[in-house]
């Protein structure tokens, strides 16, 4: 980060000399101060799971989540400011309602996060506004495209996804994420590892509290875009903390 | 003149992707009085503390009804809070009017704080600098939300905000596990308790100024009267004092900030 | 679609009605208000029709805007349905912004901006105000549908607004008489006088009839009353 | 089907706003068990005069969705052009074939919002890898119904029976070939508003495939 | 009249708010896109006919729940031209809606409702929408079209469940609403209502005579309104949620026709 400070960073609509430009990199600063949020597409549908940091013990539990349904059929995650995420979040929503009156068809996510991709990009390019803090992966299940996840950071750039991770601990999540073979596993099995390695890429020193969230669309939901039910969230959630407890007691037999 | 390079507009990310215009707002909210919300299983209660300007002048309003079912308690500039609850009235009244029945709070809540984005992301604009405590009734119970300048808001179990209010949060998280079944009584009782924690040692709570707000099933948004209020500060009056913020503990809480520790700062009238 | 017909004879849909679309429609019901020295009583009948069909035989025509202050409201049932619920809302806007409920005659100035800004497409709607004015007294607003107001002691209106108001100038008013000494009207008096004129209506008018429901508003709040009407 | 009335702008007492616009047409589309076959005469007035006795009314919207329209010849023309324009940046943005059911939400949304000035009865008919061969009939007034078989313009009032009796679900190609052609002939011998050629399309995974059967040549049913 | 302002599209109540006769996010509303500017003198081109039409809608309350049948013919004029029209709509697990009137205005505003439906979803707070709540919000929508002199020329009838309790509400093309244990739309007004009031009035249905009642008046209908049709579909709402049938077959009875003596 050479140009630091030298006056070429102030804003969205100025290159540095270097030909870069540097709020869209801060903005991405942001998003990795954030939770890890990661999203995983097997072979009949995607999981979401993110790691929600929880500031204060007065917030109600499960309250701010940060999955969200954009549409009956697409599910977004979001890392980075909520209260940037949730704008758009209702961009996302708004072009979803819109394409269904207009076309009278849920909105095919290829088409979806072409649009909310260039309403991202859109902040990146002027002085009078700033780019969104808040990177966002977007997913759906449909009977005859099966499995899609595309993910979205603040320079507008997006990219479809076998599997991705935003947030604190990406490089840990990520390199978790290329030991499964995504391709030949069900999102059952998928949940599993996706709440493991939450668990796993968890900063226990850094930050205290936090709570799992996970969602999920895939054939078994019929396209729909849910939240993981309770029971197989706990389920799942205490099989994380006990593989967590089998790694840490490995490692103190290692010391 | 600047603290850094990076603070002069909020269209501008420093380069570790935080937004100082949008932090020096926060900064806002602990200019005014402090205010506490909590709930039990039935009732969520503001209670706030109303400052004078001038012994000559009254004291300032710091509760603001928005509906039947909704009010707010505002900490930061008063100009900023009436502007975001006319906005709140009017969603209030145009669901009621389309929809026959009260708004959501949880809705309300998303509306205000999109709205309050916008904001912090245009160079023609500046966040508010205000902070709410939202006290809201509807189906799912009582409802206590917060909401920052930052555009973010929480659903609280119970939560102060605005000068001096750590100590009210430390009484608060001490004591929130209690709330819930605790009746109405106690739960005012331990809201006055909160605020007066954060209170210098020379003064104390009185009819004058404090102000609470109660709402609950088939109890529309009432700001209490004289004679109530009488009655409620009856509940704590005589108690020992613990002294402002003098129980801050290793809880994780909020880490306290610097400046939220410190005294009101010098009056000034456009600030609540 | 006029140039469906005209130009397009062979896509005319035969026998598919053209209709002329009427914005309004009359769904009937009567509504009497009389005020007393510290009362004011309305009632109005709760039989909702349209030509010879009855949508329902339990419409409350009466709402209550404060605990001061009632509007009673027949004609077009959608516009009454309409401008009932912006007054609500102007009420409640009111209450916000002074700290207080809106008095009767506030209201009452109000109701008629209210019909007058309609005046190119108006509501058709025959109200009638009853409340205690700022001194206690029971007072009573009527109204056209265009927005003129008038205060008066008693009147009604609605369906059978015009056979009963001669029979309330007669009873309460007192009027064409020599030799009569006004009296202020008690509170049970104007009761049964209220439920008597109701009997007559629902004799004569097809619109008027089923139930009468009754609010009696007082200093105490406002009282609520049913009285069974003929169902025919 | 009407034709413009460009001639009648002559007469300077403008009586041709008042001149009766003799319209009229029999169109059809039928599913068969590899997509659909749609088929229209080919007769266009004005008054009790053919304008044309060749026309088309089978319209291309994409590569696999055609419409058959019946109604004004202006407006229908007008509100195909607009849906292809539509539908082919639609194409291009979605990077794949369009949905049968999008082209017809399209036609619904002109023809609704437009019902008081429009007079258009359209067949929309095609085949997508979604759902196959589909027919969705928007008749005047703007609604949308998706039908097996369906049948439009002033000739089908007369053949309704005849296709009740007939339609068999899943039909081969030549079944459904011959079923349009045959109700199209009986419309068009009872209907005189509607005549001359039968203009026909297949439409399946590969494409349209069109084809004519003249005037002469149409099948023969009882004439007494 | 210049000082009057503008009379149809008068400004707002209070800022942000509806206007007379208006509502600033309802669809239909001048700001939505379409043809929908309308002027004075654009009244008389108004005569909007309905085309697609379909006929009764019936609603009945009982002791846990409502009922709302409505046959599935769409009459094109007299033209029986389709006979698949559904128009009993689950629109959540509180409220059914049942629709009689034109079908592209019904269709229109279905796509709207289920949207709305779709929406709340999305904001995944776990409330629902109240049967009174669609109900009010139909009144304005359908008040909001008239006012424009552009109806949505259909009645409808809303059932659901109101906080543990049956409601049962009717909204005409005007915005005419009103609530009641018994409803009949169209020219069910004049031969189902009395069938249904008098089996009301003789004390409190439960579900299963409630659905035996509104079968009968369904066959009646079909017996004397030109414009059913035989095959209907039936939903229930009650606390458990709401079911709609798919269409069945009315059994019709016509043994009266050897009664007239043939010569």
């Amino acid at each position: 980060m050479s140009s630091i400070g030298t006056g070429y960073d102030l804003s969205a609509s100025q290159f540095s000399p270097d030909g870069r430009v540097f709020q869209v990199e801060y903005a991405a600063k942001a998003v990795e101060n954030s939770g890890t949020v990661i999203g995983l597409r097997g072979k009949d549908g995607v999981v979401f799971a993110v790691e929600k940091l929880v500031t204060s013990k007065l917030y109600e539990p499960g309250a701010n989540k940060r999955i969200f349904h954009v549409d009956e059929h697409v599910g977004m995650a979001v890392a980075g400011l909520i209260s940037d995420a949730r704008q758009i979040v209702e961009t996302a929503r708004s072009e979803a309602s819109s394409y269904r009156s207009q076309y009278g068809a849920p909105v095919p996510l290829k088409y979806l996060n072409e649009r909310v991709s260039m309403y991202m990009h859109a902040y990146t390019l002027y002085s009078a506004v700033r780019p969104y803090g808040c990177s966002v992966i977007m997913g759906t299940w449909s009977d005859y495209e099966g499995p899609q996840m595309f993910m979205l950071e603040p320079s507008g750039v997006s990219f479809s996804y076998f599997g991705c991770a935003v947030g604190k601990a990406k490089q840990a999540a990520k390199t978790e994420i290329e030991k499964l073979k995504l391709a030949d596993m069900t999102v059952k099995d998928l949940v599993k590892e996706a709440a493991r390695i939450i668990y796993i890429v968890h900063d226990e020193l850094k930050d205290k509290q936090f709570e799992l969230e996970l969602s999920w669309v895939s054939k078994d939901t019929k396209g729909r875009h849910e939240l993981v039910p309770k029971e197989l969230a706990a389920e799942v959630e205490n099989q994380a903390k006990q593989a967590l407890a089998d790694i840490e007691d490995s490692d103190e037999g290692d010391m | 003149m600047f603290r850094n390079q990076y603070d002069s507009d909020v269209t501008v990310w420093s380069p570790q992707g935080r937004l100082h215009q949008v932090e020096y707002a926060m900064e806002a909210v602990k200019l005014g009085s402090a205010t506490v919300g909590l709930k039990n299983k039935q009732f969520a209660v503001l209670i706030a503390l109303k400052r004078a300007v001038s012994e000559l002048s009254a004291y300032q309003k710091k509760i603001i009804p928005i509906d039947d079912h909704i009010g707010i308690s505002i900490s930061g500039l008063t100009a900023d809070a009436r502007m975001l609850s006319r906005f709140m009235r009017t969603e209030c009244l145009n669901h009621r009017y389309a929809h026959d029945a009260p708004m959501p709070v949880g809705r309300l809540i998303g509306l205000v704080g999109n709205k309050m984005q916008i904001c912090t992301q245009r160079y023609d604009k500046r966040p508010l600098g205000v902070g709410l405590l939202v006290a809201g009734y509807d189906d799912q119970g009582p409802h206590i939300y917060q909401m920052c300048p930052s555009a973010n808001f929480f659903d609280c179990r119970a939560m102060a905000i605005g000068a001096r209010s750590q100590s009210a949060r430390t009484y608060l998280e001490k004591h929130f596990n209690t709330f819930l079944d605790s009746d109405l009584n106690d739960l005012v009782a331990h809201g006055l308790r909160a605020l007066r924690d954060t209170l210098p040692n020379e003064v104390d709570l009185n009819t004058k100024n404090v102000s609470i707000a109660i709402v609950g099933p088939k109890t529309p948004l009432r700001v209490c009267d004289e004679a109530e209020l009488t009655q409620y500060l009856s509940l704590v009056e005589g108690e020992e004092r613990r002294g402002g913020g003098a129980a801050a503990t290793g809880d994780a809480g909020p880490a306290p900030e610097a400046g939220d520790e410190r005294d009101p700062q010098p009056q000034v009238n456009n600030i609540v | 679609m006029l140039s469906l017909n005209e130009n397009f004879p062979e896509y005319a849909v035969p026998g598919a009605k053209q209709h002329r679309f009427e914005p309004y429609a009359d769904n009937g019901g009567s509504v009497v208000a009389i005020a007393g020295e510290d009362y004011a009583v309305i009632g109005a009948d709760t039989r909702l029709s349209t030509g010879f069909s009855i949508y329902t035989r339990e419409q409350k025509k009466l709402f209550k805007l404060s605990n001061q202050t009632v509007l009673g409201a027949t004609g077009c049932w959608c516009d009454t349905l309409t401008l009932t619920r912006l007054l609500q809302a102007r009420m409640q806007m009111y209450e916000h912004e002074h700290n207080k409920p809106m008095s009767t005659p506030a209201v009452a100035q109000m109701l008629s901006t209210m019909l007058y800004y309609k005046r190119f497409f108006p509501y058709y709607i025959s109200n009638i105000l009853a409340g205690l004015d700022a001194e206690g007294k029971g007072c009573v607003y009527s109204y056209d549908p265009i927005g003129h107001c008038e205060r008066s002691n008693y009147r009604a209106g609605g369906s059978a607004g015009a056979q009963l108001q001669p029979l309330l100038d007669n009873q309460i008013g007192l009027k064409n008489m020599q030799n009569v000494t006004e009296v202020p009207l008690p509170r049970e008096k104007a009761l049964s006088l209220l439920k008597d004129v109701f009997i007559s209506a629902a004799e004569r008018d097809i619109y008027t009839g089923d139930c009468i429901y009754i609010l009696i508003i007082t200093a105490n709040g406002i009282q609520e009353e049913k009285f069974e009407l003929r169902k025919d | 089907m009407a034709a413009s009335v460009v001639d009648t702008y002559a007469d300077p007492t403008m009586s041709w706003m008042n001149a009766p616009h003799s319209t009229g047409t029999s169109i059809m589309a039928c599913e068969y068990d590899g997509g659909v076959v749609i088929g229209a005469d080919s007769r266009t007035t004005t008054g009790a005069y053919i304008a044309n006795r060749v026309t088309d009314k089978l319209t291309r919207i994409t590569d696999h969705i055609y419409c058959c329209r019946s109604g004004s010849a202006a407006d229908t023309q007008a509100i195909a052009d607009i849906v292809t324009y539509h539908l082919n940046f639609h194409k291009m943005e979605l990077g794949e074939e369009p949905l049968v059911q999008t082209a017809a939400a399209i036609f619904r949304e002109l023809c609704y919002n437009y019902r008081d000035s429009l007079v258009a009865g359209i067949l929309v008919a095609g085949w997508d890898k979604k759902k196959g061969g589909q027919i969705y009939s928007v008749p005047i007034g703007g609604m949308v119904q998706r039908q097996a078989v369906s049948i439009g313009g002033s000739g089908s009032t007369y053949v309704y029976g005849y296709v009740d009796a007939n339609f068999k679900p899943n039909m081969t190609k030549e079944e459904a070939m011959k079923f349009v052609t045959n109700t199209l002939t009986l419309a068009m011998l009872r209907d005189g508003s509607s005549g001359g050629v039968v203009r026909l399309g297949v439409i399946s995974e590969a494409g349209v495939e069109r084809s004519v059967i003249l005037g002469d040549q149409l099948p023969k049913f009882y004439e007494g | 009249m210049a000082f009057m302002g503008d009379m149809m599209n008068p400004a707002p109540l209070w800022h942000n708010g509806p206007a007379p006769g208006a509502f600033y996010n309802f669809p239909g509303n001048s700001s939505s896109f379409g043809p929908i500017n309308h002027t004075v003198q654009d009244f008389k081109a108004h005569s909007a006919t309905p085309i697609t039409t379909t006929t009764t809608v019936i609603g009945l309350k009982f002791d846990k729940g409502c009922v709302i049948a409505a046959d599935t013919l769409g009459s094109y004029g007299s033209l029986a031209r389709f006979r698949d029209c559904p128009r009993v709509l689950k629109v959540n697990d509180l409220i059914l809606l049942g629709s009689g009137g034109d079908y592209a205005d019904y269709q229109y505003l279905k796509d709207i409702i289920e949207q709305k439906i779709i929406d709340e979803q999305c904001i995944g707070d776990g409330l629902q929408l109240k049967p009174k709540s669609l109900h009010c919000w139909l009144t304005r929508v359908l008040y909001n079209k008239r006012s424009k002199m552009d109806p949505l020329w259909n009645n409808y009838i809303v059932a659901g469940i109101q906080d543990g309790e049956p409601f049962l509400g009717a909204v005409d093309k005007l915005g005419t609403a009103y609530e009641d244990g018994t409803i009949a739309t169209g020219l069910g007004a004049y031969m189902a209502t009395p069938l249904l009031r008098d089996a009301v009035e003789k004390g409190p249905l439960d579900e299963e005579s409630a659905k035996a009642l509104v079968r009968k008046c369904m066959e009646v209908l079909f017996y004397r309104d030109a414009r059913s049709f035989p095959r209907y579909q039936l939903g229930v709402v009650t606390a458990a949620g709401v079911t709609v049938e798919e269409p069945v077959e009315l059994k019709h009875d016509w043994s009266l026709a050897h009664m007239i003596h043939m010569k």
